[in-house]
């Protein structure tokens, strides 16, 4: 029971840190990219090519897949994605759709198809005891360093001086370019911030999630999900619904085998009807 | 054609002079903008002619036609309604099951066994569906939009894999016999029936479409999409619009799923799959939304892409279609009808510069 | 000069237009329905692969005829694999198709064949119904029960007594778990639960652990061999063979093109299959070699071979009827058809025209640094224990 | 406050719109507050007050875009409070927007026919075209006529200049043969040359249609309304007749004194 929980902790933070990156970018300039799980891939692909192909250790992953995401991110934003911003949501749609075909046929052509296996150092497999309840290493790694990431995340954004320009700039971004705040270098940075978290997330979820070219296509969905339920715009709202799915999802499948994949779906769709502007968010703004 | 033909922005700026030339009467020139246009008869006799053209190809020009129709019925919620939706392929494969189930359990059954009366049976539940989901498309903004139809869309995909006894779960519903067209004609290998057969449907719904969106009703869905609080502050019914434009495209994609079901008999989960909505979305933006023509000519399109693209490099050809995805919307408005009708109107424009002086 | 060009182009054209109808009449085309883009791709490309290394070692002409593959590439969408049979068959009058890598795309191929009496060789799909929906269905690669049958008996007669299946959630899958429980229970096992996830889930830590929360004394697994490598990552991680549960499948989930990548926690596995790429045969020897030379990279896996022996059984119809190409004389030569294979001796079964062939008991070891299916023991010619 | 004492003349004409103790409030903000008012039939009314008074919430009100939190509004004497804005807009009320609410793509005529169309049930057929109803598209041309806008019928709504698309705003609202107009600030943003053809087509409406007109620019509120309210802090300041409301020092004080200063 405790090890269920625990293993939809572990699911939920890992779709935490890989979707909160899409989830401040759209409510910082509403603009919904559709290719966010593409940056995932990447970091996890670089981890693969790393660990397997170069044997360098899988610490030493982490942060290159963030750098690597990252860099990724603010060179997409600055040459493509700024273009996109006072496009339609529709034509925002369309092109990241664009984009996740030709990172999936990109993919493909450099790597193959077949999914990617990582193998993790001996000391994360394995499993142990904790109250009572038998985890695995791994996923005790990744609660841990999902945890960490969100205090910071959330420190950054509650006390630092980037937090309050970026909650202002999230609130209403005319009035705080009227302030004099530079909306577009913030947004900047927290694309490439959010990309990074989503290529650290892919690294780190690589060795779970499994790392095929489908990726984006697939976990897209999830992120949908996570920002429907969730809202955009702050991090504690998509973060306890990135919890909360990944408990739903995989209690669902412990508890009731034959109906789990319907649960995550029909929660959207709840939360959507009856709350449209998510399940955490405060009172609609707009 | 109407809210482009009714409308040339030419015209705006045309000296009043114009004005003063013989006075066709307001009435008549909006009666004008419904006419059949020489392009429209050019473009269905080129489809008629592709069977004696292509006559290799009946298959694959059907399955255009299908894949047309249903991006169709997406123009009339997108083009028209202004609804952002991405979702559609849950219609379709709620046609496409629906149209199989009576196929499978029809069979046999003399004139109730009619394809024809398939396509009734896929349209009804696809427009059942579609009715009962509308609701959730009317509030929100078009991300919720979006999110709301995908998700719709996924349940549908989950349903159908999931209840295995009705639907055949992941194998696809097998044992889908196709009696023949009104009790006369078979499909055979060829795909002549199966030509004949979706192409004098799909030109049937079209024409449905045509007058739908020429007629008032259409003119107040164009309303509605330029300025719903407008709309509404002139007692228009926007909600039972809306309701009953997603209903009827939800019917019509329906109706293009039965229309597949029918001429390949067997239906299986991916009629329903998130690619299904994706791609019809695609080929319409491709295409050009709010003509009509728009998911025809992209599906036409996105097909001969895939094909040349496709032979090619078989392997990747999903990296050019995201490409060509990219750049249209980098770059083109309107998709390729609109490219073309800008063409058009600049060649007429340059020819009576020509003339004038 | 130019005189000398139109006389070449005039000597060109002449030459062609005598060649055309030879040719024509002397080539037999073969359709290969492959999945070369999407999440199958991989099992696409290892079909291809074998057709082709068939092909460059066998050469193309049989019977005085030569032999031409078309592939199409279908994408994994069922409706795209009907029309590519039915313009094959309609446009290229080909022989026979073949390929088909998931049970939908066979099944809806069925109706077409069945009309147009054309032989269709399945080179891949393994659900049980697939050759009982057309009379013109051969099947040259496995059926699911026929290898999870002599799983059960193994693990049976290694003293379990309880046992939990997870399966994915598709023909195939459903195919293998009956037949998985059917045996154990005849022989005395029970079945506690039988799990099946979804075929588009790449998360199975609620199943497993479920399945280790049952505490059986084995686990049978069956996915697709795209999924199969995630899954034993993650059995591995959960625990399952430290609690003494005794992990078991068929062969696709240590799949000889991914095994490597799983890496070492895989050894000592224990799966039942009808192929293996270290299966000890100088005809196996051979083939791997030059597969692995005409692929750099790629290791055979059953697909493969599946490819590979699907060419070789339409070589042989077409010499049986003296190239005659006719589909019921085809399919009726191919009835009873019996050869070696990379994969061992191998007969179509002339009732139901599904494989009928030896499965193998394997551990996965190691050999010159690379993991292997080591076969120790094996059950003789099974066959499909579903068929009437 | 009504019009009992000062508006003898209409006192005998029953009120078309009437609210009773309106009150709207946004969180904690009360942009309406506690608000009795009564509109004679056939009236020319203004509505002014400084920025922020809470004018735009009170039509909004009215039109029902916005639901009041407390009070009743009435037409005719019957409770329209909960009504939806078609149905408002059905039963006689029409309005134009302080800021432009047109459709860009379209043209005038279609505008204005989308509006006739609506008003006689005509817009659910989807089978005749658009213009089968020649006497609607007829009244359509005559009605844009009146405005003006002959000339631009058919152009792109969205390439008029802005001084005409205040005029259509107008149109469409006319289209639905109101009994009660709210205006919105007709005449914001216009150049001045423009003004005076907005206030003509004012003032040339028919004269049982009653009207209320939002407005900051004082000359064309006096030269229109025969009475005014002033609304301040989303409450009613004073009411009475233009001279009354032109005299009354307090009103001079708190607006007009804030208008001429602004002004100068």
């Amino acid at each position: 029971m405790l090890t269920i929980l625990f293993d939809g902790v572990a699911y939920g933070m890992l779709l935490f840190v890989l979707a909160v990156g899409l989830c401040i970018t759209l409510g910082l300039m509403n603009f919904i990219n559709l290719a966010h799980g593409a940056f995932a891939m990447a970091g996890g692909y670089l981890t693969v090519v790393m660990m397997n192909r170069m044997g360098i250790s899988f610490y030493w992953c982490l942060p290159a897949a963030f750098i690597f995401a990252a860099v990724l991110g603010v060179v997409l934003e600055r040459t493509l994605y700024r273009r996109l911003y006072d496009k339609t949501h529709l034509d925002q749609v369309l092109f990241s759709i664009g984009l996740i075909f030709m990172a999936t046929a990109a993919v493909d052509y450099a790597m193959g198809a077949s999914q990617q296996i990582v193998n993790l150092p001996p000391e994360l497999n394995g499993r142990v005891e904790i109250l009572g309840a038998n985890v695995g290493v791994y996923r005790l790694f990744v609660i841990a360093i999902c945890g960490l990431l969100t205090i910071a995340l959330q420190y950054v954004i509650a006390r630092t001086r980037f937090g309050s320009r970026l909650r202002a700039s999230v609130d209403d971004g005319r009035v705080a370019r009227g302030l004099g705040i530079d909306v577009t270098g913030i947004f900047a940075l927290t694309f490439a911030v959010g990309s990074g978290l989503a290529g650290l997330g892919g690294a780190l979820g690589a060795s779970i999630l499994s790392m095929d070219p489908s990726f984006p296509l697939k976990y897209m969905i999830y992120f949908l999900i996570v920002i429907s339920v969730g809202g955009a715009s702050t991090i504690t709202g998509p973060f306890f619904a990135s919890i909360l799915l990944g408990v739903a999802d995989v209690a669902g499948k412990y508890f009731i085998p034959a109906v789990g994949g319907f649960i995550i779906y029909t929660i959207m769709v709840a939360v959507l009807i009856f709350r449209p502007q998510g399940l955490f968010t405060r009172s609609a703004k707009r | 054609m109407s809210a482009i033909d009714a409308k040339p922005p030419a015209e705006a700026a045309a000296p009043p002079a114009a004005s003063g030339a013989p006075a066709v009467s307001p009435a008549a020139r909006l009666l004008a903008g419904s006419r059949w246009r020489w392009y429209e008869f050019a473009f269905w006799g080129l489809a008629l002619g592709s069977y004696f053209v292509f006559p290799n190809k009946l298959m694959l020009i059907s399955e255009i036609l299908i894949l047309g129709l249903l991006a169709l019925s997406i123009d009339l919620t997108l083009g028209y309604a202004g609804l952002v939706t991405l979702g559609q392929g849950a219609f379709f494969g709620v046609g496409a099951y629906a149209a199989g189930l009576a196929a499978k359990y029809g069979a046999g059954a003399g004139p109730w066994s009619d394809p024809l009366l398939g396509l009734v049976i896929a349209a009804g539940a696809a427009g059942l569906v579609g009715f009962v989901t509308s609701f959730l498309v009317l509030r929100g903004s078009d991300l919720t939009r979006l999110m709301v139809t995908l998700g719709v869309a996924l349940i549908v995909e989950e349903i159908v894999t999931q209840a295995k006894s009705v639907t055949g779960g992941s194998d696809g519903l097998q044992g889908v016999m196709s009696s023949n067209v009104l009790g006369m004609w078979s499909f055979d290998l060829y795909g002549k029936t199966a030509f004949w057969y979706v192409l004098i449907v799909t030109f049937v719904c079209f024409w449905f479409c045509r007058r739908l969106v020429n007629s008032p009703f259409g003119l107040s869905l164009l309303a509605i999409k330029g300025n719903p609080l407008r709309a509404r502050a002139i007692g228009m019914p926007v909600n039972a619009r809306l309701v009953a434009i997603y209903t009827i495209s939800a019917a019509i994609a329906g109706l293009a799923g039965g229309l597949l079901t029918q001429t390949t008999q067997f239906a299986s989960p991916d009629m329903v799959a998130f690619h299904r909505s994706a791609d019809s979305l695609l080929i319409l933006i491709f295409g050009g939304s709010g003509h009509l023509y728009g998911g025809l000519i992209g599906a036409v399109a996105f097909r001969i892409m895939q094909d040349f693209i496709g032979n090619i490099t078989p392997q990747y050809w999903l990296f050019w279609v995201g490409l060509v995805l990219v750049l249209l919307v980098l770059f083109v408005r309107n998709g390729i009808v609109g490219l073309m009708a800008n063409g058009w109107r600049r060649l007429t424009q340059k020819s009576h510069e020509g003339k004038n002086p | 000069m130019l005189r000398r060009h139109l006389l070449l182009g005039f000597a060109g054209l002449a030459a062609m237009s005598a060649a055309a109808p030879v040719a024509a009449q002397e080539t037999v085309k073969v359709g290969l329905i492959a999945t070369l883009t999407g999440p199958q791709a991989a099992s696409g490309r290892q079909k291809v692969a074998g057709a082709k290394l068939y092909m460059a070692l066998n050469g193309n002409m049989v019977a005085g005829k030569k032999i031409e593959l078309i592939i199409k590439d279908d994408t994994g969408v069922a409706d795209i694999t009907r029309r590519h049979a039915q313009e094959l068959i309609v446009n290229d009058k080909v022989a026979a198709i073949s390929g088909f890598s998931l049970t939908p795309l066979a099944l809806a191929v069925a109706p077409v064949i069945t009309q147009a009496k054309i032989p269709a060789i399945i080179m891949t799909a393994g659900t049980s119904i697939i050759t009982e929906r057309s009379p013109y269905f051969v099947r040259v690669s496995f059926t699911l029960p026929q290898q999870s049958v002599p799983i059960a008996e193994w693990i049976a007669k290694n003293g379990a007594k309880t046992a939990v299946s997870l399966v994915s959630d598709y023909g195939p899958g459903i195919d293998a778990q009956d037949a998985f429980k059917m045996r154990f229970e005849e022989k005395g096992g029970k079945v506690l639960e039988q799990l099946k996830a979804p075929l588009a889930n790449p998360e199975f830590s609620a199943f497993l652990q479920r399945a280790k929360d049952l505490k059986p004394d084995a686990l049978f697994l069956f996915v697709p061999a795209p999924t199969a490598g995630s899954l034993m990552k993650q059995v591995i991680d959960r625990g399952l063979i430290e609690a003494n549960i005794k992990v078991v499948g068929t062969g696709d989930i240590t799949d000889d093109d991914q095994l490597n990548g799983i890496g070492d926690s895989v050894l000592g596995l224990v799966t039942s299959h009808f192929y293996s790429a270290a299966h000890d045969s100088p005809m196996n020897k051979k083939f791997v070699e030059e597969f692995k030379k005409a692929n750099p990279g790629m290791r055979p896996n059953f697909i493969g071979v599946g490819g590979y022996d699907g060419m070789h059984a339409f070589y042989q119809a077409l010499e049986k009827t003296k190239g005659d190409t006719d589909g019921t004389k085809l399919v009726e030569a191919m009835k009873g058809m019996s050869f070696e294979s990379p994969r061992g001796m191998l007969t179509i079964d002339p009732a139901t025209r599904d494989v009928v062939q030896d499965v193998y008991i394997r551990k996965v070891e190691k050999k010159d640094g690379e993991l292997y299916n080591i076969e120790f023991d094996v059950v003789k010619q099974v066959k499909d224990p579903i068929h009437k | 406050m009504s019009f009992v004492q000062t508006a003898a003349a209409v006192e005998t004409a029953s009120p078309v719109l009437q609210t009773k103790a309106l009150c709207k409030a946004f969180g904690g903000i009360t942009a309406t507050d506690n608000v009795t008012f009564s509109l004679p039939a056939g009236a020319r009314h203004a509505l002014i007050g400084p920025n922020g008074a809470g004018k735009t919430t009170f039509v909004n009100q009215l039109s029902g875009v916005l639901l009041p939190t407390s009070g009743t509004i009435l037409l005719n004497g019957v409770d329209i409070t909960n009504w939806s804005v078609r149905a408002r807009s059905r039963a006689g009320i029409a309005r134009t927007f302080q800021i432009n609410q047109l459709y860009a793509d379209l043209t005038p005529l279609q505008s204005v026919l989308i509006a006739i169309n609506e008003r006689e049930n005509a817009a659910s057929s989807w089978f005749k075209p658009v213009g089968v109803r020649s006497d609607l598209v007829d009244e359509a041309a005559a009605l844009l006529a009146r405005l003006s806008l002959s000339d631009v019928i058919h152009a792109r709504v969205g390439s008029l200049a802005y001084g005409r698309q205040r005029l259509l705003e107008i149109a469409i609202a006319l289209a639905a043969k109101p009994q009660v107009l709210l205006l919105d600030e007709p005449a914001a943003g216009v150049p001045e040359g423009e003004r005076d053809q907005i206030l003509d087509v004012v003032a040339a409406l028919p004269a049982h249609v009653s009207l209320i007109l939002i407005e900051h620019d004082m000359d064309l509120v006096f030269r229109f309304a025969k009475t005014l309210s002033v609304l301040v802090n989303g409450a009613l300041f004073v009411e009475g007749t233009r001279d009354e409301i032109a005299n009354d020092p307090r009103v001079r004080q708190v607006y007009l004194g804030e208008e001429v200063i602004s002004n100068v």
